[in-house]
């Protein structure tokens, strides 16, 4: 084992310890979307790296060089191509815009509410049996659409109407714990709960956020 | 569903929607191609096949130019399929994007029925009711897994997602019922879990909203019986141990813990809003609570319904 | 890289290719690319998991980095500096193999499978502590985590598990072969050159898949 | 002289004992053992599908429970996809003769090549335990969240003996790559390696590179239903049309595994019975190459309206309709191939002929789905059903036999009775045609598919689609009957009973353990067939 290749392998090793140092120390600074980006960055680096010495790839024939890198190749490419579907989810917002003017305001442009964040659905974990057992606490969404549609949908009783950002925005000022104190307790016209006792805070809070979300605000204070 | 009628005066695939038509030109322009493109190829292939057949003395000096045909015959293909992919992206965005003015109505599939609720409250199972001429939103959401809202006379399909919410929208342009079908495989009872879509006058759908305390029959009743599963456990055959419900209305019934109560309307209301509060004797507590899944008209709709069981002549 | 071009037949042990080949080095070169080609599809087993957390990360930033946090980076940082050099050992062990340095060669090989368990050692460790909070969702065990990410945080950790074992199951394969080549080293086979260096890909492969599921998973949250 | 066949030592008739066969590293003996064990399968599938033909004559289900007919279809899906199409001619008709074709005396890896028939085998045996033990309803999709959170049947089975089945698969395509980069015969350059040669290394890229991806979707499915962690469960969080892009993202390259290899034997058939050299053979490698890897391109489409976003669905698409280029240039090629040949009609070329016609029909249909606004009405209904019923049956099964028949004299040294054949070829022709043309009206009239029960007005087509799987039935049987009998008592083959160019007729049939007794050299072209060309060397015709 001439000495040359043995110092250059230890040189390779010491580099790859190294840029597994930068990548650490990165992550203590607070580079917002570029963290990721350059720690992913760092690993594509220290792979090659890999690959090219350790691997002996330099040395290698063309042909498994192509296989190594239409591995890579492919990988990026499924990502990408799939990557097209979950960046342009903008939902019914966005395909108002595609078609007319959407029926409330577009909220803030840019972060556009992914709905998978508001996920949540209800079946029992385990295969149900015949006697599926009813489903528990639905998501905000679907506590919306099964409850409190009732009267907000068309404002009945002075309830603050689905999408007046007007009303919402006046209500949210108080800050949305009191919101849900509110609509939990209840408050001149609405019974406790909008009159379903089964459903959780939790319900109620998702159910508010629902509301606040569709009237087009983003971030209510606490 | 078992009782679906055959729509008679309907031809077999209506085009009961504004996009319909739209939907069948595009559709009937590709089989168009289709057909002459396998009547070329097949022409070509015959026609050879038989005028070159071994032992006919023909002309077999081959010179033909090979890459410059083919060229021309991928970029004759790559124009013609092109164009149709602008046509069909224009009408799928289209499709896509409801109008806001949209008349919106929930949907929630649940394995193995639909239900939907109207603007008002107004509730239905398996059944849609859309005014004629109006574009219609159905905002869809699932409870359990993903199923497919389909209306083949409408030409619209949108699968329903669970997690999130999907919308479908059409515009329906022909009076009539229409099979609702769901597209995408969701369990045991998948190919019964068929619906109608019923197009009306505008006139009468507004009419037909109003009319919210419709009156509960036992008829609707027994469909509710079925649709939230109660049939499952308490109907005939059925290998869970549920107490029998034929027959019990108005007679005494025994409870865990030595209680002996009267089966009568708060009593079945009670047991079917909070069943653990009264279990029958020699029965385990596994009933679910249906509060939150069903509103008042249900409820009386099953209770007229556990009525009719015991020969008690529901109210008419 | 014990094998560039054309290999000199060792002297004395008179050296034959497998029926189906022709030469020795028609036969290296086979062995090379098939590895490669397995390699390929390696990456695009793993390449399904990244993708998927990639997209879930994309959903779910905030829940993401909360449950990072919890992961114990100084072990990680460890268990990534001892891969690294394990990929080094195992390339000093191929050099061993052409100049026929056996006891090099038994030394490095012997290094890097000691590397390889230490790392699985740390690894259960790191298990053993996050079973204890309460953070594996699996077999229905408990699972609590502060309350506004608690689902998202479910979902990250079904991913730590997952990726985590699956290269740990890799990373076990890839012990007992190099154990395998060090028992043929201790019992003198001739010729081990391409085996070893089949064994030196599989084995920088594993490392390779840690050195991204380490960023991927632990370097998500801001520390400090 | 039949003498002459038993006098002379070949790769069948040199030990006959049980032992021979199962730890045997010839890639001539793995093709048998490949062949016996998918014919299996394929009948099994078979009976599946014949079954729920049955049921579907009438609207009411009322020759079996849903419950049943549920497992029914989806046994058929998972045994037909995995345990037939995949294998069946990369495994069969590939391994027996790519070392020939490319004058080699055995694949790179043949242990390798005998424990990926073993894989396929302990899938095929976890499969069978699957359907035993009570069978999956999830269709062979295996879609979440039904699959992993609420479907009762052996799920973990199923997925286990598919993972399994995959890897068996992964280690061919490897194999095969390997062997056509490495071991060619001197002067077989990439310009002269026969099509079907060109079709299995397309074929075994793809398996290579997509297959990986099925194995973790599917092992992500099992670590749900066993350890209960979540990454489709949309409870936590997941999102179950992740799982359809990483289940696509193989199952459409997938049928380009399954439908290359039926080109490449289609364009050694063809220039065959056409005495004539292929039309443009540059276009027609380009084309299996370019199917290959614009096929990964173009998953999307199977998720029009499964909840991809629009823009998504807009690409796919666009994607999707760039695969026509190629499939249109070798169909067109293998039309040209015929024109100024001098045609003949054995039994293969009927397969041949019947493989153009009816692929050109999938894979127009094929392009009609691609249309967004078209497959939102179409998707999941018998039209989708139809469409890769006609690339994978009319297509797929209609190549794998004619290849069967073409190469049957070399693997067995006898010849079928050609008059069978025939007949065979024709009466599955036209049981294919009577049993999935309907379902494209079907289909566009809105039935949906995995149906049990449907409404009453679609009943006609579906009695007319079920008449036609029994005559499908018979002209299945009907080769599995006289290919018996030849191998009794079918006159003896020569070494090219067709008179065929190519380095496997080059050699006696059945052909000796080691190939070829000296190693051949390639001299000119693949298809030196019919008149010289003017340029070109004067071709031995």
């Amino acid at each position: 084992m001439d000495e040359r290749t043995r110092r250059n392998h230890l040189l390779v090793w010491l580099l790859l310890l190294g840029l597994l140092g930068l990548n650490i120390a990165s992550s203590f600074l607070d580079l917002g979307i570029f963290n990721p980006i350059l720690t992913t960055a760092v690993a594509a680096l220290q792979a090659f790296i890999i690959v090219t010495f350790f691997m002996s790839m330099r040395s290698a024939a063309p042909v498994p060089r192509i296989a190594a890198a239409a591995g890579f190749f492919w990988l990026l490419l499924m990502i990408g191509l799939t990557l097209t579907d979950y960046q342009t989810r903008f939902e019914d917002i966005a395909l108002g815009r595609l078609a007319s003017k959407p029926g409330w305001e577009a909220p803030a442009a840019g972060r556009v509410p992914n709905p998978l964040s508001e996920s949540g659905y209800s079946p029992v974990s385990r295969p149900p049996t015949l006697a599926a057992a009813a489903p528990d606490a639905a998501s905000g969404e679907r506590v919306y659409a099964s409850v409190c549609i009732l009267c907000h949908a068309r404002g009945v009783g002075g309830a603050p109407r689905t999408g007046d950002k007007a009303a919402w925005l006046k209500r949210s000022e108080q800050g949305v714990d009191t919101l849900v104190d509110h609509a939990v307790n209840g408050y001149k016209g609405m019974p406790p709960k909008g009159g379903h006792p089964e459903l959780s805070e939790q319900d109620v809070r998702n159910a508010i956020g629902y509301m606040l979300y569709a009237a087009g605000i983003q971030s209510p204070r606490r | 569903m078992a009782g679906m009628d055959a729509v008679s005066d309907t031809p077999l695939l209506p085009q009961a929607s504004t996009l319909a038509e739209r939907v069948d030109a595009l559709f009937f322009t590709l089989v168009g191609v289709d057909v002459v493109m396998v009547l070329v190829l097949s022409g070509l292939i015959v026609g050879f096949a038989v005028h070159y057949r071994r032992g006919a003395r023909v002309n077999r000096t081959t010179d033909a130019p090979e890459t410059k045909t083919e060229i021309v015959w991928s970029l004759g293909l790559l124009a013609v399929f092109l164009a149709i992919f602008v046509w069909a992206a224009h009408l799928y965005v289209e499709e896509a994007s409801p109008p806001n003015n949209a008349l919106e109505i929930h949907a929630i599939g649940k394995q193995w029925m639909w239900k939907f609720q109207h603007q008002n409250g107004r509730r239905e199972i398996n059944e849609l009711h859309v005014p004629l001429g109006v574009p219609v939103k159905v905002v869809l959401a699932t409870q359990d897994v993903i199923h497919s809202f389909f209306v083949p006379a409408f030409r619209v399909k949108q699968d329903l997602v669970p997690g999130r919410f999907r919308t479908v929208w059409f515009t329906p342009s022909r009076i009539g019922r229409y099979h609702l079908f769901c597209a995408e495989y969701c369990g045991l009872d998948h190919s019964r879990m068929r619906g109608r879509v019923i197009v009306m006058e505008p006139a009468e759908y507004e009419a037909w909203l109003a009319d919210v305390s419709a009156e509960p029959s036992p008829a609707q009743g027994e469909k509710l019986f079925s649709s939230l599963g109660c049939i499952a456990c308490h109907g005939a055959g059925s290998k869970v141990a549920a107490p029998p419900l034929a027959g019990i209305f108005g007679k005494p019934v025994p409870l865990k813990g030595g209680r002996t109560v009267i089966a009568d309307e708060t009593y079945i209301r009670d047991s079917i809003l909070t069943p653990e509060k009264q279990v029958v004797a020699g029965y385990e507590p596994i009933m679910p609570s249906f509060a939150g899944r069903v509103n008042e008209s249900d409820l009386t709709r099953l209770i007229a319904y556990i009525k009719s069981l015991s020969g008690e002549e529901g109210r008419p | 890289m014990a094998y560039r071009n054309a290999i000199p037949t060792p002297p004395g042990a008179e050296a034959k290719p497998a029926p189906q080949f022709d030469s020795l080095r028609q036969q290296y070169e086979a062995d090379t690319l098939g590895m490669w080609i397995f390699l390929a599809s390696e990456i695009l087993f793993f390449g399904g998991l990244f993708m998927a957390y990639v997209i879930y990360r994309a959903a779910y930033p905030e829940a993401f980095e909360a449950a990072s946090g919890r992961l114990d980076l100084l072990l990680g940082g460890i268990n990534t500096a001892i891969l690294l050099t394990s990929s080094l050992t195992m390339t000093l062990a191929d050099d061993a193999v052409l100049p026929r340095n056996r006891k090099a060669l038994i030394g490095w090989l012997a290094v890097t499978a000691l590397l390889g368990t230490v790392f699985l050692v740390i690894k259960g460790v790191e298990y053993s502590v996050e079973f204890a909070a309460h953070l594996a969702p699996i077999f229905g065990r408990p699972f609590d985590f502060p309350e506004p990410h608690t689902e998202q945080a479910r979902l990250f950790f079904s991913f730590y598990f997952a990726l985590t074992g699956l290269h740990a199951l890799h990373l076990f394969i890839g012990i007992v072969v190099v154990l395998i080549m060090l028992a043929l080293a201790i019992r003198g086979v001739p010729r081990l050159e391409a085996k070893v260096t089949i064994a030196g890909l599989y084995w920088h492969l594993v490392d390779l898949i840690w050195v991204f599921v380490f960023p991927l998973l632990y370097l998500a949250a801001h520390h400090g | 002289m039949t003498a002459d066949i038993s006098v002379r030592k070949n790769y069948l008739n040199r030990d006959y004992s049980i032992a021979s066969w199962l730890t045997t590293i010839d890639h001539k003996r793995i093709a048998w053992l490949y062949l016996v064990s998918i014919t299996a399968f394929f009948f099994f599938g078979g009976a599946a599908a014949t079954l729920i033909r049955l049921e579907l004559a009438t609207p009411a289900g009322d020759v079996v429970e849903t419950e049943t007919y549920n497992r029914l279809f989806s046994l058929h899906g998972i045994v037909m996809v995995w345990f037939f199409l995949v294998p069946s001619i990369p495994a069969t008709l590939g391994n027996f003769l790519i070392p020939l074709m490319i004058g080699a005396r055995d694949v790179a890896f043949p242990r390798l090549n005998l424990l990926s028939w073993y894989l396929y085998v302990i899938g095929g045996t976890f499969t069978l335990a699957m359907a035993i033990a009570g069978g999956v309803d999830t269709g062979w999709t295996f879609y979440t969240p039904y699959s992993s959170l609420f479907a009762n049947g052996q799920v973990v089975l199923a997925v286990v003996g598919v993972i399994v089945a995959g890897f068996s698969s992964i280690l061919t395509g490897l194999n095969f790559i390997v062997t056509v980069h490495n071991m060619r015969a001197p002067g077989l350059h990439w310009t002269r390696l026969p099509l079907f040669v060109w079709a299995n290394y397309a074929t075994a890229i793809i398996m290579v590179l997509a297959t990986p991806v099925l194995a973790i979707t599917l092992l992500l499915i099992a670590l749900e239903r066993i350890f209960g962690i979540g990454i489709f469960d949309p409870k936590v969080g997941g999102d179950p049309v992740l799982f359809q892009h990483l289940f696509w993202f193989y199952s459409h390259p997938a049928v380009y595994i399954m439908i290359l290899p039926g080109m490449g034997v289609v364009s050694e058939i063809i220039t065959c019975f056409a005495r004539k050299r292929i039309f443009g053979y540059d276009g027609m490698a380009f084309a299996l190459l370019a199917i290959a890897l614009i096929g990964f391109l173009v998953w999307g489409h199977h998720l029009f309206v499964a909840g991809e976003s629009v823009y998504a669905g807009v690409i796919f698409s666009l994607l999707s309709f760039m695969v026509a280029v190629p499939s249109g240039i070798k169909v067109f090629n293998w039309a040209a191939t015929l024109y100024k040949g001098s045609v003949s009609f054995e039994t293969p070329m009927l397969y041949a002929l019947g493989f153009v016609g009816l692929f050109t029909v999938g894979g127009l249909t094929g392009i009609t789905v691609a249309a967004t606004a078209v497959d939102v009405h179409v998707h999941d209904t018998y039209f989708v059903i139809a469409h890769f019923h006609y690339i994978m049956v009319g297509g797929m099964v209609m190549a794998y036999f004619g290849g069967l028949h073409f190469w049957w004299p070399k693997m067995t040294g006898r010849i079928y009775p050609d008059r069978w054949g025939r007949i065979a070829a024709i009466t599955i022709f036209v049981g294919f045609n009577l049993t999935f043309f309907p379902q494209f009206v079907l289909g566009y009239l809105g039935m949906p598919r995995r149906y049990h029960t449907y409404p009453d007005e679609f009943q006609l087509l579906n009695v007319l689609s079920s008449a036609g799987a029994p005559v499908l039935a018979i002209g299945y049987l009907l080769p599995l009957v006289y290919l018996l009998y030849s191998l009794k008592w079918g006159p003896v083959a020569g070494p090219n009973p067709w008179d065929a160019k190519g380095l496997e007729w080059q050699t006696p049939s059945p052909p000796p353990e080691h190939n070829f007794d000296r190693l051949p050299v390639v001299t000119q072209e693949p298809y030196a067939y019919g008149l010289p060309k003017r340029d070109s060397d004067a071709a031995r015709s």
